[in-house]
């Protein structure tokens, strides 16, 4: 079963419940904020993307302290599988759990589209649907998704190989014209040093149906649908 | 307390005649006191009480057999069937926004959006209609950026997809630019709340966000006064927009509402506490007792009045169950929300309100609410209404160049693609968005409230074409309503109700009434013609700044229904080899036109025609034809003529060119540019069948070309080509329209 | 405006900074935000929060004089917006 | 945390300001913009912008050290973001 965890002003809570449960047929449940802990057997947590606390001093500075948080980062040291999209990827990086951090975006304005992003490699949980070097179409809706990290630390980054999704041209070439928001190193989508936990700024829940954008999505989420079937 | 004390010249000074001045005390028995004096103010003032377009509005027709909910309440609604309903309304924002771009369009976002979900539905999808001056003066893409900022930033917060709208720029707008917001929720037909303050005894709760000193007299004096630029002192402080308490107040309220603990709702907004309440007691027939030592409030020290006619945002008004306070008040409390209970229904009809230990409004409601004053304002027809119209087109130069015409005309930000701001708004929230901006009308999934999906999809559009409006109210009115009709059915929609904002001047000006009333007749005639009553509205007049007025602006929203959205049908040319078909007639009309405006600077002239009869067959045709699976593509013809509609056809996704060949029995201008209302280019693999139902439906249809290749080329019958051009070309410009205007290279 | 001479003038630059805060009548979401939360988090004797912008303005050459006025023509300008906020010249330092 | 007693304690409330700005070595477009928008109007002297963010907050109660370490707890835990940005306490003022 899949925890998405519900904070006040979480928006895409109720898309990633319905991309995961609806069209793909998984177990799925919203966990308030407030809670303490995490339903028993959950296998699997997701940070949906939306305006946490209204993205108010900082996206997701303030959800970072809900009670919730605590069960979480447990759940990720023990190895769980965590994906935070969006507003859940800053959440995962104010919380400490990601490295890096998620600023505005290079050319000041929200940026709502789809993008070209390249898999940079193919591992459970979140990639074993796809190949390394595959270019999935996914949209994304951000104000605040500069992937920013210290220069140390984004060596380390890729040298351990935590780059999971960066932007792309169609064609898979990394380009200025085809990053959306100035992210160091086109980087889209961050995983931790163990690997089990992503944080991403495009949204597979929006595109998980053939009619609404697409089903590219499919290839992240149905990448951990698979890992909660086989564990 | 120190409250002055009320004679005549504190009540002009408040914007009440002396008629209406007189009439309080005759309501009253007795002189107001100050908090009296300023919730009558207010009640009474344009915004609220519509009492210039009050008589005008009741013409219009509101009835269908679909109709849950018309004109009245927070809200209209109409039946999706199995059990569902769309609650629908637009609203204007235009003298904040303008004062303050960024947070007047925000907070413009936030009021229609509590319309909404006030009536139970859950807000699934927003539109809006915004008219600047030129992007020329810096002030406009101020203005520009700031509304569109503010939408987004609201928006976007609040998790409601911004799914269309339209950008427009003239002159009329440059002293008051307009900023009008739609929002569409879905709710279940059983479950529609209204604001009543139904049950003597049951508890008076308010919740949401604190009263601030924010916003006292927006509604009487900014939205009901003209604006002079010279004078600051009328402006009352701007608000500040709370979205993620607004997205928080969504979610308890929907949560609420789908128990039994809520009797009735409304949203504080005009006039806040004061129309809210009143409004409530009104509706029931009831009276309301309240205590504003209760308020949760900002500021420490606040006087009864300002606590009455704060207009701060994000806040909500309920009558409750008696006994599920405590219930309720927890709810609000999980939403991080104060909620506390203000006051108790009562039977004697009477508004009575205290403040530390005194009674400082005791006003029977009825006269207040419901009896507020209508006036029939004097109309004129304006004088220079024939040079409107007058247009010799023998003496306009003629086109030389259509396709550094075309190009041009594609380069106006009027007509350029639009993506420079909705790429600033989320669009795809909630997952339902199937057609987003960009299209004739968006189409967006219906979700049942337990967020299981339906196959049913709605669409809607919001138009109006001022310059049409401007030359003749009535007709431009009426083309506003077929436009947004046929945007509808373009995608396969049956159009079903129509949401209305009337932007207008000064109505104590004849002219301006002139155009008021011929705008609400030409709606009336156009929208009972198609069968798409009107349920819901606004109307937002003195839109003049230093006595010039804006053009009339009546914007229209349409929303229509598609019982399985499989069957949608897009804008864009989808593969080659399709043939082209031209549904409607073209009468060469020029007048009015955006080639006129924008090549020749002449905006004159009787704007086109609009046949009702053939309207209503056209939709038909369409919604059958998609319902068929028949077309490709289909898209409809505004400004710029056929022209810029192949050229917008071409710029898909799939970037697929054409090739037409057009009958210009008239001149090349007309033929090309000439804006003949009810004309739709459809593509199709079944030319046969297409033509076929066209003849059973009667409407005129004939193939002019093909899709295909990497150029839009447009010949005449005797085979001279007038256009030929590659459709990158055409795009980049297109593109470039708003942001090489907004981002100059440095 | 200053001569071209003085702008050849390098090396002197001046740090003025301005604060730009919300009207005490405006609703300031963020500040009332940060309080429920820091609240929450047990530092109830946090009473209110009011959230506003601060920047560091590089000036190069001229007066301290000079520095502040053209931080308050900034300020006035658009860093600023009057309708909703105040603003102040806090500090002038070489 | 504060003992009960002197939370009682009324009208005292202190006004603490934090002050967070972006570490040196962080690229700030917001200030950058400000930058180009300032020398495009003329100011031509103005070198470099940076942008913060300001924090008044009121503190119910308390000795000036609590207030100043109160505000202090706050920044650490999620005023500023550490990765990206430095904090300073600032004043504190009845
Ligand atoms: N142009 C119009 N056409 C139809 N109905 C209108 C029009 N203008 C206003 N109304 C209706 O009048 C009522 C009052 O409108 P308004 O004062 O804007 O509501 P609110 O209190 O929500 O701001 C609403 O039911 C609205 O739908
Ligand atoms: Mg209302």
């Amino acid at each position: 079963m899949f925890a998405v965890i519900q904070f006040p002003g979480s928006c895409d809570d109720r898309d990633m419940w319905f991309a995961m449960s609806s069209v793909l047929a998984g177990k799925c449940s919203m966990v308030w904020h407030q809670e303490s802990e995490l339903p028993a057997g959950t296998k699997g947590v997701l940070l949906p993307g939306g305006f946490s606390y209204g993205d108010y001093l900082r996206c997701g500075a303030m959800a970072q302290l809900s009670p919730i948080m605590g069960a979480v980062k447990r759940f990720a040291k023990s190895g769980g599988p965590v994906l935070g999209t969006c507003n859940g990827f800053q959440v995962l990086c104010e919380a400490g759990l990601l490295p890096g951090a998620l600023r505005r975006n290079s050319q000041l304005a929200f940026v709502c589209d789809d993008v070209h992003l390249r898999v940079e490699k193919r591992a459970e949980p979140f990639s074993s649907r796809t190949e390394q070097g595959a270019i999935l179409t996914l949209p994304i809706k951000h104000g605040e998704g500069c992937f920013y990290a210290s220069e140390v630390e984004l060596d380390l980054i890729e040298q351990n190989g935590q780059v999971l999704l960066r932007y792309c041209e169609l064609d898979g070439t990394i380009s200025k014209a085809s990053n959306p928001n100035g992210s160091l190193g086109s980087i889209a989508g961050v995983l931790n040093k163990e690997g089990n936990v992503l944080g991403l700024m495009p949204h597979p829940e929006h595109a998980v149906e053939a009619a609404f954008g697409g089903t590219d999505g499919i290839a992240i989420l149905g990448s951990l649908l698979d890992m909660a079937r086989s564990a | 307390m120190n409250e002055p004390d009320v004679d005549l010249d504190l009540a002009l000074e408040h914007g009440l005649t002396e008629q209406e001045y007189a009439q309080i005390i005759k309501i009253l028995g007795r002189t107001p006191s100050f908090s009296e004096l300023g919730i009558f103010s207010v009640m009474w003032s344009e915004h609220c009480s519509y009492k210039s377009s009050k008589r005008h509005l009741k013409t219009l027709p509101v009835k269908g057999p679909h109709v849950l909910q018309g004109p009245g309440e927070n809200a209209g609604a109409i039946s999706l069937g199995d059990g569902l309903a769309a609650v629908f309304k637009i609203e204007s924002h235009n003298h904040p926004s303008f004062i303050e771009p960024k947070q007047g369009a925000a907070t413009g976002v936030g009021g229609i959006l509590r319309d909404i979900f006030t009536m139970g539905a859950r807000p699934i999808a927003s539109l809006n209609s915004i008219r600047f001056g030129s992007l020329a003066d810096a002030r406009h893409r101020f203005l520009l950026r700031g509304v569109v900022s503010g939408i987004g930033h609201y928006g976007n917060c609040v998790g409601v997809a911004t799914v269309g709208g339209e950008t427009q720029f003239h002159d009329s707008y440059a002293g008051n630019i307009l900023v009008n917001a739609m929002s569409v929720g879905i709710a279940e037909e059983s479950k529609i709340f209204l604001a009543g303050a139904k049950g003597v005894g049951n508890p008076v709760i308010y919740a949401g966000s604190k009263t601030g000193r924010d916003g006292i007299h927006g509604a009487s004096l900014l939205a009901s006064s003209e604006f002079d630029e010279t004078g600051n002192d009328k402006r009352p402080t701007v608000q500040v927009g709370d979205p993620f308490t607004e997205k928080c107040l969504i979610e308890a309220c929907l949560e609420l509402m789908s128990t039994d603990a809520i009797v009735g709702i409304q949203d504080m907004g005009a006039a806040g506490l004061t129309c809210s309440s009143f409004e409530m007691a009104s509706n029931a027939g009831t009276g309301i007792e309240m205590n504003l030592d209760t308020i949760p409030r900002r500021a420490a020290t606040m006087t009864p009045y300002e606590l009455l006619l704060s207009e701060s945002q994000e806040r909500m008004l309920l009558v409750a169950q008696s006994g599920k306070e405590e219930f309720v008040c927890s709810v609000f409390e999980r939403w991080g929300l104060d909620a506390v209970v203000v006051g108790k229904v009562t039977d004697d009809g009477r508004m009575r309100v205290s403040f530390e230990g005194s009674t400082v409004v005791d006003i029977p409601v009825d006269p207040v609410a419901a009896s507020s004053p209508e006036l029939n304002r004097p109309s004129k027809e304006p004088e220079d209404l024939g040079a409107r119209q007058s247009l010799n087109l023998s003496l306009v130069e003629s086109e030389s160049d259509p396709e550094a015409a075309l190009k041009a005309l594609l380069s106006d930000p009027n007509l350029g693609s639009k993506s420079w701001v909705y790429r600033q708004y989320d669009q795809r929230v909630q997952g339902n968005t199937l057609i987003g901006p960009g299209g004739d009308a968006a189409l967006v999934r219906v979700k049942r409230p337990d967020g299981s999906p339906t196959t049913k999809a709605l669409a809607i559009s919001v138009d109006c074409n001022h310059r049409f409006c401007w030359l003749d109210p009535e007709k431009g009115a009426m083309a506003a309503v077929a436009e947004a009709g046929r945007n509808v059915a373009c995608t396969g929609a049956k159009p079903l109700a129509v949401t209305n904002c009337l932007n207008f001047g000064n109505p104590e000006k004849p002219e301006i009434m002139w155009e008021l009333k011929k705008a609400i007749k030409g709606i009336s005639i156009a929208a009972s013609a198609l069968g798409t009553p009107i349920v819901s509205g606004n109307v937002s007049l003195y839109n003049e700044t230093n006595g010039t007025p804006i053009f009339p602006t009546p914007t229209i929203g349409m929303v229509g229904l598609i019982d399985d959205w499989a069957d949608a049908i897009g804008a864009h040319f989808k593969r080659p080899y399709q043939e082209i078909i031209l549904i409607g007639t073209d009468r060469f009309e020029l007048g009015g036109s955006m080639w006129l405006a924008k090549m020749r600077g002449i905006e004159s002239g009787r704007p086109p025609e609009v046949d009702l009869g053939y309207e209503r067959r056209l939709q038909k045709f369409l919604v059958l034809s998609g319902e068929r699976r028949l077309l490709s593509s289909s898209h409809d013809i505004s400004d710029g003529g056929i022209a810029v509609a192949l050229a917008e056809s071409c710029f898909g996704l799939e970037g697929c060119g054409a090739s037409v060949t057009l009958n210009a029995e008239s001149t090349l201008e007309e033929c090309l540019f000439g804006e003949s209302t009810g004309r739709v280019l459809v593509t199709t693999d079944c030319a046969e069948d297409v033509l076929s139902l066209a003849r059973d439906s009667d409407v005129p249809a004939i193939v002019v070309g093909k899709t295909g290749g990497e150029r839009l080329k447009i010949s005449s019958l005797n085979d001279s080509v007038l256009i030929d051009v590659s459709v990158a070309q055409l795009k980049s410009v297109w593109e470039d329209a708003i942001p090489s205007r907004m981002d100059p290279e440095e | 405006m200053r001569s071209l001479l003085e702008f050849v003038r390098k090396g002197n630059d001046l740090k003025v900074t301005v604060i730009v805060t919300l009207k005490a009548d405006v609703l300031d979401p963020e500040g009332e935000a940060i309080r429920k939360v820091s609240r929450s988090l047990g530092y109830e004797a946090v009473e209110g929060v009011r959230q506003g912008k601060f920047f560091e303005i590089n000036i190069e050459g001229g007066t301290e004089q000079e520095a502040k006025s053209l931080a308050e023509d900034l300020a006035e300008k658009f860093l600023a917006n009057p309708v909703i906020e105040d603003y102040r010249v806090e500090r002038v330092e070489l």
